[in-house]
């Protein structure tokens, strides 16, 4: 318990901070990081006798109270039913679009990625979407994507309730503006200062007047990060939560 | 109707040109049966992944069965990128139609509902729309002005999955994974590999019947034990994830995915 | 979520011109909720019948709180016609917006995906077309000259059933009575009425998880023993085609129906 | 068994052999001849070794196989997968337009029926939809229906794969004909002959060269009808299996 605050659980604490006052969160399978996010959210909550927070663990048979196959998650966040969900990218340009499908020339692209998965309808209707990448060189921060899988954001007109809220990686956490189409860097983590960030970023973005350290969490927090926070993460996420054991050893 | 026949011929009906839709990784995927294609060898398959797809689709790809791949993704997850899926895209090898997972349920959806399309949200904006000229974007007819997406039915000719049970009336418990019964009413034709066939029918009462796919949409039922391995199959196994890491490493070169295929038999070897 | 009240606070969150989807008759029909609300008395309520009703419908529109009624069919079926439902539209009490079964399925449908409008075959050469100008004919934008209708989104302020089993944790047993679910999905709020509440979850499996309505869905649940009645609850009990016929005859005058009014409390009685 | 063949045997019989060839019809819960003559072509099919004959019952716990809602039974019609459906109205003209709606005036008819329920839709997309109406008189066969629930036929180009096949009545069979948009009298029944069923129907039709009487069972299929079919036809309709007994002893 005394091991110094990893970079992961500084990460962690963010998210559940930029997660502060929703009420059901969507995460992907294999994003532990999110999940573990979602899951400090929710204890917090119920420590502070606050509104009640849902996970979604998609592709998660225990952790997935969805009954109506593979579309609900998406009629779901259509309905208005989702506040949160995170996306990231191969690339992610400075004006939040992203790119799920490949770098070079579409369709035969020099490194083709999976392809955009539900992307380009969930950035649209998640009113905070949160973008995460926990590599932050300059070939995913690019200055713009070769492919845009989703639109960071739209013409006026375009019906478009959700969009990016934020940006975190492993050295930094930017807010978007969306009249600017600009990302605003807040913070640092993970050893990296703002002048590191800058060189690491393929785009151009504002600065916050008071760029710092990004927060890590209280004690109290901590305890329940480390406490019960893990043992939940271990029931669906059992190599990431012997990592973090292992990384805090190890600190 | 639910006719239950070998694997072979379940497999042998999927033909050259075949539209196939698949489901996505965690929903039961016919793994025992797509040996069984790839050893009847059609060409030129337009595979459909409902909304995306894993070593299933890398597998059929790299085996050189498929003319089209239609998917929200492919990937084989914790072990990373497709190896076969990626070059063969790369290559120009197979046609990719790239998609996004809630407008192939779209779809699907309005195949089931016998609606030539269905609008759908998001996606304005997108290089999806340039790469996809068989999406439209139009007036929605009730706010001029406000553009929306129109996608075009998808009419697979057959879908594939693997269920834990049908009974012998041909009736097949798909639980909460609904999107199978989409698949099955879009399809002109459904062929389900099942771990076992039950005689009493699924049909026992209201709270039971929900769980179930009715034997009118169901065409061809084969019995493959463990048949959806190395992938899970809901309340019957979990997820090799070690094979599918052994797959996604030999996978990475022709030779290596040739030497894996050599001795992939999911379902027969276990059926034996 | 999943709040659990008195089934008088439950009718009493139906206030003055709340648009509220009620099923058909075999589906789960809230009445005891129905007589709890008229005991509150809104006025000028939008009951949209997903797709057609009966007794509820009528006792409703008889009771006056009804300002327009969206439906395929108000029928008594055995019994006959519904006399409250017949009087008040030939006298314009109530405002008809006549529909046809798939039509409404498929306005409630597209509240469910988020989408303006959703395109449905049939219906061209109807008056229904000219009784409801919010419906629309376009081109299919596939195939220019393909004409098809197109229909808006159902969006209910709230959904109102009866199901056998709601669990504490606010989840409810809808069986395969998925219309239940849609309702649900594209109200802004849910109502139910239970037979019984439960202490284990009823997410149990895979299997019995398909019979299941998300708590996320479901705002306020009341318990009301034999609720649905005189109608039939799905492995529970039978319609009382009697007590429908009783009904259908006293309500044949304004006075009968008063009358008969004065006594139904299904559900409230049986609870005590 | 020995009694003489009833009118509503000779026109389930009737039915039954419009329905020959069909693998899945639908009938409506308060339906008790179209059940009946749906069970009586299954029957039939079980002892020719023909086709599987499906039968839904809508609104029916027992006899429903269809496990997606109220949705289904027209979604799977859209598919192509209903062969066969019954229609009647209220009113019904000489171009095949149905009425459930009510006479007179719209919307405040003189008498309100219950509706259109699924007829605006499922005539359009069954191929052989049965119009069957035990009552047969100039109220109800009327030369334009007050308020067209659903058309009899439509103009080149609206989708209509499906439509009237046959018009069935206590009195007369009539078949359809789509290019002529015109009902032809096939044969009569129920002591009616051509001229009663003139007098007694409101439209123009034409007469076919042969118009005789409504051909009955023979005796084999009689005998299904008595035995199987009726005991069948107690499970869903108990009340009406009675009325046909009773009718049968009386007679």
């Amino acid at each position: 318990m005394n091991a110094p605050v990893l970079t992961r659980e500084i990460m962690i604490h963010t998210i559940a901070v930029l997660l502060d006052g929703v009420r059901h969160v969507a995460v992907g399978a294999s994003s532990p990081i999110p999940a573990a996010a979602a899951m400090l959210r929710r204890a917090l909550n119920e420590r502070q006798d606050r509104e009640r927070v849902r996970i979604s663990v998609l592709g998660s048979q225990e952790h997935n109270f969805f009954t109506n196959g593979g579309v609900e998650l998406f009629d779901c966040a259509a309905q208005g039913r989702v506040d949160a969900f995170f996306l990231g990218g191969g690339q992610i340009d400075g004006q939040a679009n992203i790119n799920l499908v490949g770098s070079g020339e579409y369709p035969k692209s020099d490194v083709r990625w999976p392809g955009c998965f539900g992307s380009a309808f969930l950035y649209f209707v998640v009113p905070r979407v949160i973008l995460f990448r926990e590599e932050h060189s300059p070939r995913v921060f690019v200055d713009k994507v070769d492919f845009v899988s989703a639109p960071g954001t739209s013409e006026p007109g375009v019906y478009r309730p959700g969009g990016p809220h934020a940006l975190l990686t492993g050295k930094a956490l930017f807010s978007f503006d969306k009249t600017r189409r600009r990302f605003m860097l807040r913070s640092t983590h993970g050893g990296a200062d703002a002048a590191e960030v800058r060189a690491n970023t393929g785009f151009e973005y504002d600065l916050a007047p008071d760029v710092g350290p990004t927060p890590g969490p209280d004690a109290a927090t901590l305890a329940l990060l480390r406490g019960r926070v893990t043992d939940e993460l271990a029931e669906t996420y059992p190599h990431f939560a012997q990592e973090l054991a292992a990384e805090r050893k190890a600190a | 109707m639910g006719e239950i026949v070998s694997l072979e011929a379940l497999a042998g009906a999927v033909r050259d040109g075949t539209k196939i839709a698949v489901p996505t990784d965690y929903s039961g995927v016919a793994m025992a049966a797509t040996a069984a294609i790839i050893a009847a060898g059609p060409k030129n398959i337009h595979l459909v992944c409902v909304p995306a797809s894993g070593m299933q689709a890398d597998m059929l790809i790299g085996a050189g069965v498929v003319g089209t791949v239609e998917t929200s993704a492919v990937t084989l997850g914790e072990s990373g990128g497709a190896p076969r899926f990626m070059e063969a895209v790369r290559d120009g090898a197979v046609r990719i139609m790239d998609a996004t997972c809630p407008a192939v349920h779209s779809g699907i959806i309005a195949a089931e509902k016998g609606v030539p399309f269905l609008p759908i949200r998001g996606i304005i904006g997108s290089d999806l729309l340039a790469a996809r000229p068989d999406w439209k974007v139009i007036d929605n007819p009730f706010a001029p002005g406000d553009r929306i997406v129109v996608v075009p039915a998808i009419e697979p000719d057959v879908a594939l999955f693997h269920a834990p049970v049908a009974d012998r009336f041909g009736n097949v418990l798909i639980g909460r994974r609904r999107e199978l019964a989409s698949m099955a009413y879009a399809a002109r034709r459904t062929f389900v590999t099942v771990e076992r066939i039950v005689d009493h029918s699924l049909f026992t009462g209201e709270k039971d019947a929900a769980a179930v796919l009715p034997a009118l949409y169901v065409d061809r039922i084969a019995v493959a034990e463990r048949g959806a391995y190395p992938y899970a199959l809901w309340d019957e196994y979990p997820v090799d994830g070690a094979e599918i890491a052994r797959y996604a490493k030999m996978a990475r070169t022709k030779e290596g995915f040739a030497a894996y295929m050599e001795t992939f038999r999911p379902g027969k070897a276990r059926a034996a």
